[in-house]
C-alpha cells in the first residue's frame, strides 16, 4: 500500500476494484465503512457484487478481465472534462501525452461495450473520483490475477496520478495483501530477481556487499519463477525442489498439469504446520511450528514491521522455520547459527538499509514502524512517494484494453472466477482444521446466477460437473444473483473440489508470471438433485 | 496455576491485526483483539478470533517424516535433516545449483524468509527463490 | 492498592490477581502471583475493558477452588454475579477489587475507550451509538426498522459481540445453528443474526459494552441490548447482576402476572 | 403500476391441545375465516421458541400468532406460564427494532371457535392495514437499500437529539 491502513477513513473517495473487501480483509473494510460514514464517496468495480456494494454511490460489475478497459474509459472522461491535475502531472509525472493520446479511443459508448458497464455510469465513476479528492484505490487479486495483471496495475497507478491521489495523505493505490507477510516475503528478496530490500541480483555491488556478508560467491542470474520452475520440473531442468509453508498443488493453477510434474521431482522437501496436499506427495517433510510458537516478525501489507512472540513451546517435536533452516544448513557444510530471531533480524537490518535500517525489536515494539525505515531515529513512513517519486518522477503507462486470454465460447459458456471466502483462508490448511471456521463452510461450492439455474434446472444445493479445457470438478451449485448471468464463482479452498483443477496454467502475465485464476471459460451440466 | 497473556500478530492475512493469546498452563486456550493495536483498534474477523484453533488442531505434524518406500515413517530432526541434505548436496553436485527451487512462504517470519533465500542463495547458489505473492 | 494486594498475595489471602500491565506501551491483562511479587510495581488501571470475567472462570474451571483477585468495578461484580448463577464460576472464589476504593494517588485515571464521531451518514441513515433507548423509540417504525437494518447490513459476521461477551459461555451457541441462521456467506442473515444474539441477552447483559468496542462495523450493539434489559426490567422486575434468581426467561415462575398485548 | 391486493402471509403456532381443537372445530362448524393463514401444530404453546418467530419472520412472514391454552388449563400445566413470557418480551423486543405489532399471542381453547375465527379476522386485518414486512420490502431491493430514500430531515435530528 502507498498508504497506511487507517488513512482510508479519512479519504473523501474510496475506490474498490477487484477486491471482496469484507470477506478477505474485514478489519481495512471497517475503515471503509468509517470513510463512507464521514461521507466519503464509495465506489466498487467487481465482476460480482459484494457485501460493500450495497452501501456504494456507485456500484458496477464489469465483464471479468474488462478492467484496464474501465479504467481507461474513466480516465477518457476524467481528460475530456479537464478534471485531472494538471499542476501535478506536470510537475510529478511523465508520459502523460502517450497516456491521453491511448485514452481518447476509450469513449464511454465503446467501454460500455467492452465492460458491459453503461456509459453513463463510467460517466459518474469518473466524476466521483476525480472531483472528491483525496481518493483512494483499493485493489486486491481481482486487479493482478490476469494475464493483464502488471497492465491493470498500472492503469490503477495512472488513474491515481491523473487526478494527483499519490503521495498524498488518504489517498494512493493500496493492494491490500492475503496473505500475513507477503510484503514481508517480497522484502526478504523471496523473490527470484532480488536480494533483501528490492536489491537486483544482476547489480554487482549488490552481490558484491552480500558475497561479502555471507562469505560466499552469489549467483547473479535472474531465477525462476513459480510457474517456470513448474515448466522446468516438466521439462527435467528441475530436480528437486524445497516448499516452505507453500501448498501448490491447491494454489497454483491447472493442477492436473501440475501433479504429472511434481511426480518427475527426484526429491520434493515440503516444510508445513499440516500434511497438506502437497507434503502428502513429498519425500521428506519437516513438522515446523506457529504463529504461537515463535518470535519474529511480519510485514503487513501497510509495510508495517510488527513482531510476534512465542507464547507456547513448539507442538510436539515441531521446530520453528528458523531454526530448522539453520540445521539443514549446517547439515549442507554451510553453519548458520543465531542465538534467536533478533539476531537474524539484526542481520536483515545491515543488509537492507534502506528499508529496515532504522528498526530494532526493541522499537518495534507491539505498535511497529513502517518502512523505509533507514536510520534509527526515523518515524517510519506511513505513506510513500510523498515529495517526488521513488523512482523521482511518476511514469503513465500507455495501457491498451487487451481481452483475457479465454473467453466464452459455444464450447464452454461460461465465465469462471475463483477466490476467497470470509471464513477460509488461501488453501485452507490452517482453515480448514478449525471447528468454528469449519462450520461456517465445511464444502466447496459454485455460485450460480438465478438464470442460468433456471435455464440448466438446477436447485440451491444440487450438484454440478464443471469443466474446463484442464479439467473438472463437482461442486453443490449455490444460487446467488451476486454473480452476473453467465458468470460461475468458485471459492479456492477446498481440497475436495478444487477450482484450481479449472484453470489455467497457460495464461499468465507475460512480466510477473501470474496466473489468470480470475477467468477462466468452463461449461456446466448438473449431476444429481441436492 | 500459570496464566499469560502474549501479545502477538494474527496470521490469518495481510492486514496484521494485534491479538492476545491467552495461555494457560503452557497450552493455548484463546485469542482476544489487542484493544489498544493502531490496526485493528480492538476488533478482529472471524478467522481471527479463531487463530488459537489450528494451532491446537490434532492434524498438526508433530514429527518430521521420511518418506520410504512409498509411506511415511516419523523420523528424527537428525535424521530427517540429513537426508534431505544429502539429497540437495549430490542434485546440486549431479545437476548444477540450478537444478533446485526453494519456494519461501508469505505465512512465515521475516526473519525466516531471510533465511530461507539466504540457504537457496548462498548455500545452494541458486536464484530460483519465489513464493505465493502471486497467489 | 499495590501494597494491599501484595499483601493479600504473601498472606495467602489470594493465590493470584488478575490486573494488567503494561507492556510495551499497551495495557495487557497479567496475572499477578506470589512467584512475582515483583512484577506488581508494574500494575496498572488504566486500561480499557477486557473480559477478565472470562479469564477468571477459565481459570476457575480448570483449578477449582483457587481464591483469585480480578481488578474490577460494578460492572464486573455484576459480570461475576450473573456467572455465578449460570455455576460458571463460584462467588467466594473471587474478590474484586476496585480501583476507586483506593486513594487518587495511588492508581491512574480509567481510560474512557475512545468514542469515535459519527459521520454525516451515519446520522443520516444508521444509528448514533451514543443515543440513548428513548431516542430511539421516538422515531416512527418505519425509520426504525431502516436504521436497524442498515446497521445490521454492515455486519461482518466475526462473532466478535459472542466471543467478547464475559456472559457468553455456552458450548454450543445459537448463532452458529444451521437450522437456524444460515452459514457461508459474509452478510449474515439480517436481522435474525442480531436478534437472536438480543434475545439471548435477556437476563444476562451487564452492559459492559465490550461487544459494541469490538464490533469492527460500529453496530450499536450496547443500545439494542439496553433495550432488552429494559423489557427484562419492565416486564418481569429483574436487573441482571444484581437479582440473585435465575434470569426469568430461564424459569416458568410461579404465577402469570403478564397480561396478553391485544390486538389493537 | 397497480399491485396486486396484499395477501399477508400469516404464521400460526396453535397449541395441539386448545387452539388447533378451535380451529377444527372451527372448520367443522364451517365457520367463515381468512385463509392468510398458515397453521403449524406445536405441542404446547411454551415449545415455541424466540427463535422460531425470528426465523418466520426472516423467511418472510408478514405476521406471527400463537395461540395456547388459558392460564391454568394447559395440559403441561404450567406451559403457558413460559408462552406469555416469552412473546411479551418479544413482542417489545421486534417493537424496537420496527417490526412491532407484527406478533400476536392469545390464549383460546378448543370451544372457543368464534374466538378463533373473531382473532385470526382481526389479526388479518391488523397485518393488512400495516402493509408488507418491512423485511421482505427491504429484502427486495436490498442492493440499493442503502441508500434508498432516506428518512426526512426531521426524523435524523429527532434521532441525534
Amino acid at each position: 500500500m502507498t498508504n497506511s491502513i487507517g488513512e482510508i477513513e479519512d479519504a473523501a473517495c474510496v475506490f474498490i476494484i477487484g477486491s471482496n473487501t469484507t470477506a478477505c480483509h474485514p478489519l481495512i473494510a471497517r475503515r471503509v465503512y468509517k470513510a463512507k460514514e464521514k461521507g466519503a464517496k464509495l465506489i466498487i468495480a467487481d465482476p460480482r457484487r459484494i457485501q460493500l456494494s450495497r452501501f456504494a454511490d456507485l456500484s458496477v460489475t464489469h465483464r471479468l478481465g474488462s478492467d484496464t478497459a474501465l479504467l481507461n474509459g474513466m480516465m477518457h472522461v476524467i481528460l475530456r472534462n479537464g478534471w485531472h491535475d494538471l499542476g501535478y502531472i506536470e510537475k510529478r509525472t511523465e508520459g502523460f501525452d502517450e497516456l491521453s493520446k491511448t485514452v481518447e479511443a476509450y469513449t464511454p459508448d465503446r467501454v460500455e461495450a467492452i465492460t458491459g458497464v453503461a456509459a453513463g455510469d463510467i460517466e459518474r465513476m469518473a466524476e466521483l473520483y476525480a472531483r472528491n479528492r483525496p481518493a483512494a484505490i483499493l485493489y486486491t487479486m481481482g486487479i493482478t490475477q490476469h494475464a493483464t495483471g502488471v497492465d491493470n496495475v498500472k492503469s490503477c497507478a495512472n488513474l491515481a496520478m491523473l487526478c494527483g491521489n499519490v503521495g498524498v495523505p488518504s489517498s494512493g493505490v493500496n493492494p491490500l495483501r492475503g496473505q500475513n507477510n507477503v510484503q514481508g516475503a517480497c522484502d526478504m528478496g523471496g523473490l527470484p530477481n532480488v536480494l533483501p530490500g528490492y536489491q537486483p541480483v544482476t547489480d554487482p555491488n549488490v552481490i558484491d556487499t552480500f558475497s561479502k556478508a555471507w562469505g560466499k560467491a552469489l549467483p547473479n542470474k535472474i531465477g525462476m519463477t513459480i510457474p517456470e520452475m513448474i515448466t522446468a520440473i516438466g521439462d527435467g531442468r528441475l530436480k528437486a525442489l524445497y516448499v516452505i509453508g507453500e501448498n501448490p498443488k491447491m494454489s497454483e493453477p491447472d493442477r492436473i498439469h501440475l501433479d504429472h510434474a511434481l511426480k518427475k521431482l527426484d526429491f520434493l522437501l515440503a516444510q508445513d504446520l499440516f500434511l497438506s496436499e502437497t507434503a502428502q506427495v513429498a519425500d521428506v517433510v519437516f513438522a515446523a511450528s506457529s504463529v504461537a510458537e515463535k518470535d519474529g516478525t511480519f510485514t503487513n501489507t501497510e509495510r508495517r514491521c510488527l513482531r510476534i512472540n512465542k507464547a507456547i513451546e513448539p507442538i510436539g517435536n515441531s521446530l520453528p522455520d528458523w531454526e530448522i533452516i539453520c540445521r539443514l544448513s549446517t547439515a549442507m557444510g554451510y553453519p548458520m547459527e543465531y542465538e534467536n530471531p533478533e539476531a537474524i533480524f539484526e542481520e536483515v537490518r545491515r543488509l537492507a538499509p534502506r528499508l529496515y535500517g532504522g528498526m530494532t525489536y526493541a522499537r518495534l515494539g507491539i505498535d511497529g514502524l513502517m518502512w523505509p525505515c533507514p536510520t534509527i531515529d526515523h518515524p517510519g513512513t506511513p505513506y510513500v512517494h510523498k515529495d517526488a517519486f521513488a523512482r523521482g518522477k511518476g511514469k503513465f503507462h500507455a495501457i491498451e484494453y487487451l481481452a483475457p486470454v479465454e473467453g466464452p465460447d459455444e464450447e464452454y459458456p461460461f465465465f469462471l472466477t475463483t477466490g476467497r471466502m470470509f471464513c477460509h483462508y488461501h488453501t485452507g490448511t490452517m482453515t480448514r482444521v478449525s471447528p468454528h471456521l469449519d462450520a461456517e463452510q465445511k464444502r466447496g461450492y459454485v455460485d450460480i446466477h438465478p438464470s442460468d439455474a433456471e435455464r440448466i434446472g438446477v436447485k440451491n444445493g444440487d450438484m454440478l460437473l464443471i469443466s474446463s479445457r484442464r479439467g473438472q470438478i463437482e461442486a453443490p451449485a449455490r444460487i446467488r444473483d451476486n454473480v452476473n448471468p453467465g458468470t460461475l464463482f468458485a471459492p479456492m479452498h477446498f481440497g475436495g473440489r478444487p477450482a484450481n483443477v479449472l484453470t489455467s496454467s497457460k495464461a499468465f502475465d507475460p512480466i510477473v508470471k501470474i496466473p489468470e485464476f480470475k477467468v477462466s471459460a468452463v461449461k456446466v451440466e448438473k449431476l444429481v438433485e441436492g | 496455576m500459570e496464566y499469560k497473556i502474549i501479545p502477538s500478530v494474527c496470521s490469518y492475512c495481510g492486514t496484521g491485526c494485534g491479538v492476545l493469546f491467552k495461555v494457560m498452563n503452557g497450552r493455548l486456550v484463546g485469542t482476544l483483539p489487542n484493544k489498544t493495536h493502531p490496526v485493528n483498534e480492538g476488533g478482529l474477523c472471524i478467522k481471527g478470533w479463531n487463530l488459537h484453533e489450528y494451532v491446537n488442531s490434532f492434524l498438526r505434524l508433530t514429527s518430521p517424516l521420511v518418506k520410504v518406500k512409498g509411506r511415511f515413517h516419523k523420523a528424527t530432526w537428525d535424521e530427517a535433516i540429513q537426508v534431505a541434505a544429502d539429497h540437495f548436496t549430490s542434485i546440486v553436485e549431479k545437476y548444477g545449483p540450478d537444478s533446485v527451487g526453494v519456494l519461501v512462504s508469505a505465512k512465515m517470519t521475516n526473519e525466516e524468509n531471510f533465511l530461507a533465500q539466504k540457504f537457496a542463495r548462498a548455500v545452494i547458489g541458486t536464484n530460483n527463490v519465489d513464493h505465493c505473492a502471486r497467489l | 492498592m499495590r501494597e494491599q494486594i501484595r499483601s493479600w498475595l504473601e498472606s495467602g489471602e489470594m493465590d493470584a490477581f488478575l490486573g494488567f500491565k503494561e507492556v510495551e506501551g499497551h495495557p495487557i491483562p497479567h496475572l499477578f502471583s506470589k512467584a512475582n511479587l515483583a512484577e506488581l510495581e508494574g500494575l496498572i488501571v488504566n486500561a480499557p475493558r477486557y473480559p477478565l470475567e472470562t479469564l477468571v472462570a477459565e481459570m476457575l474451571q480448570s483449578q477449582p477452588g483457587m481464591k483469585l483477585g480480578v481488578l474490577g468495578d460494578e460492572t464486573t461484580r455484576r459480570a461475576l454475579n450473573v456467572l455465578s448463577i449460570w455455576n460458571q464460576v463460584s462467588p467466594e472464589s473471587v474478590r474484586v477489587i476496585d480501583p476507586d476504593q483506593f486513594a487518587p494517588e495511588e492508581k491512574g485515571a480509567r481510560k474512557v475507550f475512545r468514542v469515535s464521531e459519527p459521520g454525516p451518514v451515519k446520522l443520516e441513515r444508521g444509528i448514533d451509538n451514543r443515543l440513548g433507548v428513548d431516542a430511539i423509540q421516538a422515531l416512527d417504525g418505519d425509520d426504525r426498522v431502516r436504521r436497524w437494518m442498515y446497521e445490521f447490513q454492515k455486519c461482518i459476521k466475526c462473532y466478535g459481540c459472542r466471543n467478547i461477551c464475559p456472559v457468553c459461555f455456552c458450548k454450543e451457541c445459537s448463532l452458529e445453528h444451521q437450522d437456524l441462521i444460515s452459514t457461508g456467506t459474509v452478510l449474515t442473515e439480517v436481522p435474525i443474526f442480531h436478534l437472536v444474539r438480543a434475545v439471548h441477552m435477556a437476563g444476562r447483559c451487564i452492559d459492559c459494552g465490550m461487544c459494541e468496542q469490538a464490533c469492527p462495523a460500529d453496530i450499536p450493539l450496547r443500545l439494542l441490548y439496553r433495550k432488552v434489559n429494559s423489557i427484562v426490567m419492565e416486564l418481569f422486575d429483574y436487573e441482571n447482576g444484581l437479582s440473585s434468581d435465575q434470569p426469568p426467561l430461564s424459569v416458568l415462575g410461579e404465577k402469570v402476572v403478564l397480561e396478553l398485548k391485544p390486538i389493537h | 403500476m397497480k399491485a396486486e391486493p396484499f395477501e399477508p402471509k400469516i404464521l400460526a403456532f396453535f397449541c395441539n391441545w386448545c387452539t388447533y381443537g378451535a380451529a377444527d372445530l372451527a372448520g367443522v362448524s364451517r365457520l367463515q375465516y381468512p385463509p392468510n393463514v398458515r397453521p403449524i401444530r406445536v405441542m404446547c404453546s411454551a415449545t415455541v421458541s424466540p427463535h422460531h418467530v425470528l426465523r418466520a419472520f426472516q423467511s418472510g412472514a408478514d405476521g406471527v400468532l400463537v395461540g395456547g391454552c388459558h392460564v391454568g388449563d394447559c395440559h403441561y400445566i404450567y406451559g403457558n406460564y413460559m408462552t406469555i413470557k416469552r412473546i411479551r418480551f418479544l413482542q417489545e423486543l421486534l417493537e424496537f427494532v420496527g417490526l412491532g405489532e407484527r406478533l400476536h399471542l392469545e390464549w383460546i381453547s378448543s370451544a372457543e371457535a368464534q374466538k378463533f375465527v373473531q382473532v385470526v379476522t382481526e389479526f388479518t386485518l391488523k397485518i393488512k392495514e400495516l402493509g408488507p414486512s418491512p423485511l421482505t420490502v427491504l429484502s427486495k431491493g436490498l442492493p440499493a437499500m442503502a441508500l434508498s430514500s432516506p428518512p426526512p430531515r426531521e426524523n435524523a435530528r429527532a434521532a441525534v437529539g
